[in-house]
């Protein structure tokens, strides 16, 4: 497993960026953090529905989006907001979507991220397409999908990296590790020592590090892109994490989990080692994380603000969306549901 | 008798199930440990045990092949699948395995397998989580459909559904989970399939529903009776096999009919019920069978499911406009 | 013009698609080198690039997902499925993803791709090779769902398809491929969506079908012709969208209806065309809207095959008891 | 790759059985050959609707069988009437299924063997949840599951091995690499260097073994049976064999498979190897062999006789078996066909 950064902030492998290229990065992670915190306090309040947690997985969204070009193509799940937002998706469409409600599903234009995937596997081959797609048209863009440990049971991991591997498409497949599919613990989620190991059964490098060393997973992911990008294909990286909340807002870790992993976890927390490491490079004071944290929550509370004062959709909106033009039934069930004559 | 929830009275019928028959054991994503994403199967596995109430990987498909095959070997599994838009990745195992194997084997091999699915919308839920595609199993050969909506049906078909030698897909209404409650004998008493219920007797028309759509139907008949129309009200409980008689015998006297149903409007299982009724009893209708729907759209999320879903408002309108008709 | 039969017109308009459109490319197993289980890509490969049309593994849900991929980036991929039995596995990705992503992102990302899929019975194949659940993909909102009968409508409609803004699934009959031929201009003429064909004019009774059934009911109407009686046969040719204004029109002219269709029973597409031809125009109704359809049981094997399609015979005994009714 | 047989008869490893013990082994292939030979003649008189050849499958499929308790599951597909056959599903049955009739798939009694999966990848997981159940009630019959190297790419491929190995099931998976998946040549399908090595990804032993090498398929089946049958879990066995006939007979294999290609198998031939070795050991002679070809041939056209004797089965036959009981509706639709009142 790769590791770079120790908890306590001490390096004990080559980072590979200074202390001052870390510094926004460090920002995006507790920018991140703040939308986390904020999201879980929101949806207790009743004003989002349920919320999932990254908690803990700041560094492998962060790092491995950290590697990509802003064009670039993301396909993460419902867990994935940190990587989303670092490739442009605005907080307020993630606040929207969580408050249940469709405009969140749509990221301004030049923004190459796909709303989050709820359905657990689908996604990984959309990334697959889109990747080939660019190559078919000359682009160098790549494509990355983020999804978790569970994630790896699907047929669909299996048939996106099949196909990734044979058609040597520019994709990064980013297994964020966290121990978890709900109740379910990695080690029952399959036999297999390492996440990544299972690239091997398609021809494809697999490399596991360190989730919470945000220099581990830069190192990774700055590889596997630079190989997409160069058109030596597709690579897997296994980022070995932990997520420190529940599931979702909806679950109760307790049933299922130790609370003494949980404190392990807590030790290896991915911004604090950021935190300490800049520390010692006389890169990070108290004002500086002060000034962060304000930034960072009046950022956040404005988008807020902006998915709470916009009025509900319309009865009639959901047939609008359904084809480019909507077929003369859907006209006619819009009637329907409006109470208009519709014969 | 336990006065109840529908979801204990899953968790009822499930116990005692596992209780009563060593060949039934439970399989799918997080049942066991935690009991599940609905509670349904608390305790079911420090009760029963972990070899017969089983966490399984996240992969469906590989959740009903298994169950499918140890059926086949002679086990009563009973899997589930967290919410019926994730039974998609199953669909193959489902429509050509499953559904066939007796067929295929002229009997000489059988899935006696119950494939336990929470359907619907209602909880304000994220994409995917309030299917109601009950007309796709509906119109694939050689898998039973249930759709409880109180929960003694919802153990009592529940038993009938361990103990029937076919497949069956039995649709638990998410939304009644909680809300709908009721006496529960225990053990649950078995409800046979095939049997529609009347829950409301009236002269002027017939409303037809199933599972979840059952309460809003009720409600909305109540409003009609506010104004003087007295709505008589079928609740099939089973897709297949499917109690005709029973609705044919109402509708030939009401004259009237109103199908109440949450899946997309298109194909769905009303429109199978429509064209039938105008089949079976065309010279007694006196007005045309009307369709009260989900429409042939993604059910909404949150702020806007309530446009989708029939409720008691539409469906009082539909059935007064046909009530008047003529 | 060339005359040609239903298989070639799908191959001359993929070869159009492919020439005029470098975003056009096929992929699916088999396709490339050996040109398609049914020699429908024949020379494809050779003419326009192993880039364009792409042998892939055996994976279907890959197949789709990758296309699904390449849709949303802008290409315009066709997606070839071996026969309808073998869509299953790729269900999800359809239902879950294909059908959705524009209403998920409001429209910002869409995909518009098409899903070819040869179905139907007829040629004696082996269990799988004789699907005709079409009823599922109109069931499913976000799909339109074509099924073309003749050579001309094959080639005219699938161009339509690659040029569509959304997913499409374009159902093939296989039983037509070799045996129903016809001109077809080239490069082939594009055919609109949502417009039903008139294949036959007649004062007596309205037949509706599309895809394989459409010979069907048209020799089905020539031997009711011998008896007197003079049938309106319409193909539908799309089913989403649905041209119900000539459905509706023609009825209300005739007053009875016979629906023909391939597929199970419960739930299929003609139980909504009955359903809403009932809604739409009950009170011109001489007799009720017939159903003539496959059963609720797999299709059965190649010596007992013909007991499950619908044939002359059987529609026009069911057609002829429509039109003597009352 | 597990070699003990070498294609000119003599051994190049440990034979696991001996020569006398080969002999009725020898015998199965070529009964199995012979049947394979005259349903292809069948179909092309038009008496079989399509058939699929395993003409130089025959040590992979009676070998890996061979190792088989008489009770085992077996759960092939529609390439594996050698391996159905040796586990006792009758030629009959293989023959009234080729011809399109649906009593073909009911097997005797005690017979464990499912009828042939036409669908390619979703019949692993069913040997899979055979086995588990046989387990669960104490029993220590074992399943295994034939399939080829196309289905590896299915998702099902995946789903099951990997059940099968968190459940520690007792399921020998056996992958016939005959090359190709109709067109598609095994190096299409999949970037991994052998398929056997799939199995790592599950924590699973992965082997092997030339497939036209009726010791070595031997040697790794008792190896893998053994395993599952003392409960030490799934083992995947990759049988490199060759497809010497068309996919089916409505395949052209001209259109994508070099001559020279298959030449080169020809030598390989798996019946051939063993009769040579027989010969070296005194245990072959002209006169057995025709001995051999007659009782088989006799058995194999005693089977058609049987199977073409049958008249086709009843309108409403397939109405009876939907359900142990039909339906009411089922009942009217048979009705509706017969042309029996029905309101
Ligand atoms: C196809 C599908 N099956 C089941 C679910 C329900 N579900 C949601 S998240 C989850 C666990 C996923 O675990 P993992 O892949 O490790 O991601 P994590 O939630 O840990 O980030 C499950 C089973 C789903 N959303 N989609
Ligand atoms: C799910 C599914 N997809 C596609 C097909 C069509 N098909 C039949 S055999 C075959 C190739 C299978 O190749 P392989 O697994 O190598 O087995 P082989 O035929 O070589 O024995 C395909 C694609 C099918 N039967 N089922
Ligand atoms: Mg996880
Ligand atoms: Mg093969």
């Amino acid at each position: 497993m790769l590791e770079i950064l120790s908890p306590d902030g001490s390096l004990v492998g080559e980072p590979p960026i200074s202390a001052a290229e870390a510094r926004p990065l460090y920002a995006a992670m507790v920018a991140a953090r703040t939308y986390d915190h904020k999201s879980t306090a929101l949806q207790k309040q009743g004003r989002l529905a349920t919320y999932a947690s990254f908690e803990g997985q700041e560094a492998a969204q962060i790092g491995t989006v950290a590697a990509l070009r802003a064009d670039d193509w993301v396909v993460g799940t419902y867990r994935d907001a940190a990587a989303m937002w670092m490739q442009g998706y605005p907080w307020v469409n993630l606040f929207l979507g969580r408050t249940g409600d469709e405009r969140g599903g749509s990221p301004p234009a030049g923004v190459n991220v796909l709303p989050p995937s709820i359905t657990v596997g689908a996604h990984m081959i959309h990334a697959v397409g889109l990747g080939w797609a660019e190559r078919h048209r000359g682009s160098d863009r790549i494509a990355m999908t983020l999804f978790g440990d569970g994630a790896t049971s699907e047929g669909d991991f299996h048939e996106a990296m099949n196909f990734a591997a044979v058609f040597r498409a520019p994709v990064v497949f980013v297994c964020q590790n966290n121990q978890y599919a709900i109740s379910t613990p990695r080690d029952r989620q399959t036999v297999s020592e390492t996440l990544a190991q299972k690239a091997d059964a398609y021809g494809m490098p697999g490399l596991q590090v360190d989730g919470n060393d945000l220099f581990a997973v830069l190192t990774a992911a700055g590889e596997a892109v630079a190989r997409a990008r160069t058109g030596e294909g597709p690579t897997l990286i296994e980022a070995v994490t932990f997520r420190v909340g529940a599931h979702t807002t909806a679950d109760d870790p307790g049933r299922y989990r130790d609370p003494a992993e949980e404190a392990v976890w807590r030790d290896r927390d991915p911004i604090d080692r950021v935190r300490r490491f800049l520390e010692l490079e006389q890169q990070w004071t108290p004002e500086w994380q002060a000034e962060l944290e304000k930034e960072s929550t009046e950022a956040i509370e404005l988008a807020i603000a902006q998915a709470e004062e916009l009025d509900p959709l319309e009865a009639g909106d959901m047939f609008d969306r359904m084809f480019a033009t909507p077929t003369t039934q859907l006209e006619r069930q819009r009637r329907m549901l409006l109470g208009e004559p519709h014969d | 008798m336990t006065e109840c929830n529908l979801a204990q009275a899953v968790t009822m019928a499930l116990d005692h199930a596992l209780a009563s028959d060593p060949d039934v054991l439970l399989l799918g994503e997080d049942v066991g440990v935690t009991g599940g994403v609905f509670r349904i199967t608390d305790g079911l596995q420090a009760s029963h045990g972990a070899d017969r109430v089983i966490d399984t990987p996240v992969a469906e498909s590989g959740i009903v092949g298994a169950a499918f095959g140890m059926a086949v070997a002679g086990l009563r599994p009973i899997a589930e699948i967290q919410f019926l838009g994730f039974a998609y990745p199953a669909f193959d195992q489902i429509v050509s395995h499953v559904s066939r194997i007796r067929n295929r084997s002229r009997g000489r091999f059988t899935a006696p397998l119950v494939i336990r699915i929470p359907y619907g919308a209602g909880i304000g839920a994220a994409e995917h989580h309030s299917e109601s595609t009950e007309a796709i199993f509906a119109h694939t050969p050689g898998l039973k459909v249930v759709v409880p909506s109180t929960p003694a049906d919802a153990a009592g078909l529940l038993l009938t559904a361990v103990a029937d030698p076919d497949p069956v897909v039995f649709l638990e209404p998410i939304r009644s989970y909680r809300r709908t409650r009721g006496d529960v004998s225990d053990p649950p008493e078995p409800v046979p399939f095939g049997r529609a219920a009347v829950r409301r007797t009236g002269p002027d028309l017939t409303m037809v529903a199933y599972g979840a759509m059952v309460p809003e139907v009720l409600e909305a008949a109540d409003r009609l009776s506010d104004s003087g129309i007295e709505a008589e009200v079928l609740d099939l409980r089973t897709l297949v096999p499917l109690d005709l008689e029973t609705v044919i015998e109402s509708v030939s006297r009401t004259g009237r009919a109103v199908i109440v149903q949450e899946g997309h409007r298109t194909c769905g299982f009303a429109a199978e019920l429509a064209a039938t009724i105008q089949e079976e009893a065309l010279y007694s209708l006196l007005a045309p069978v009307a369709r009260v729907t989900g429409w042939d759209t993604v059910v909404p999320l949150r702020r806007s499911e309530h446009h989708y879903v029939p409720g008691p408002e539409r469906i009082a309108a539909a059935a007064t406009a046909v009530a008047r008709e003529g």
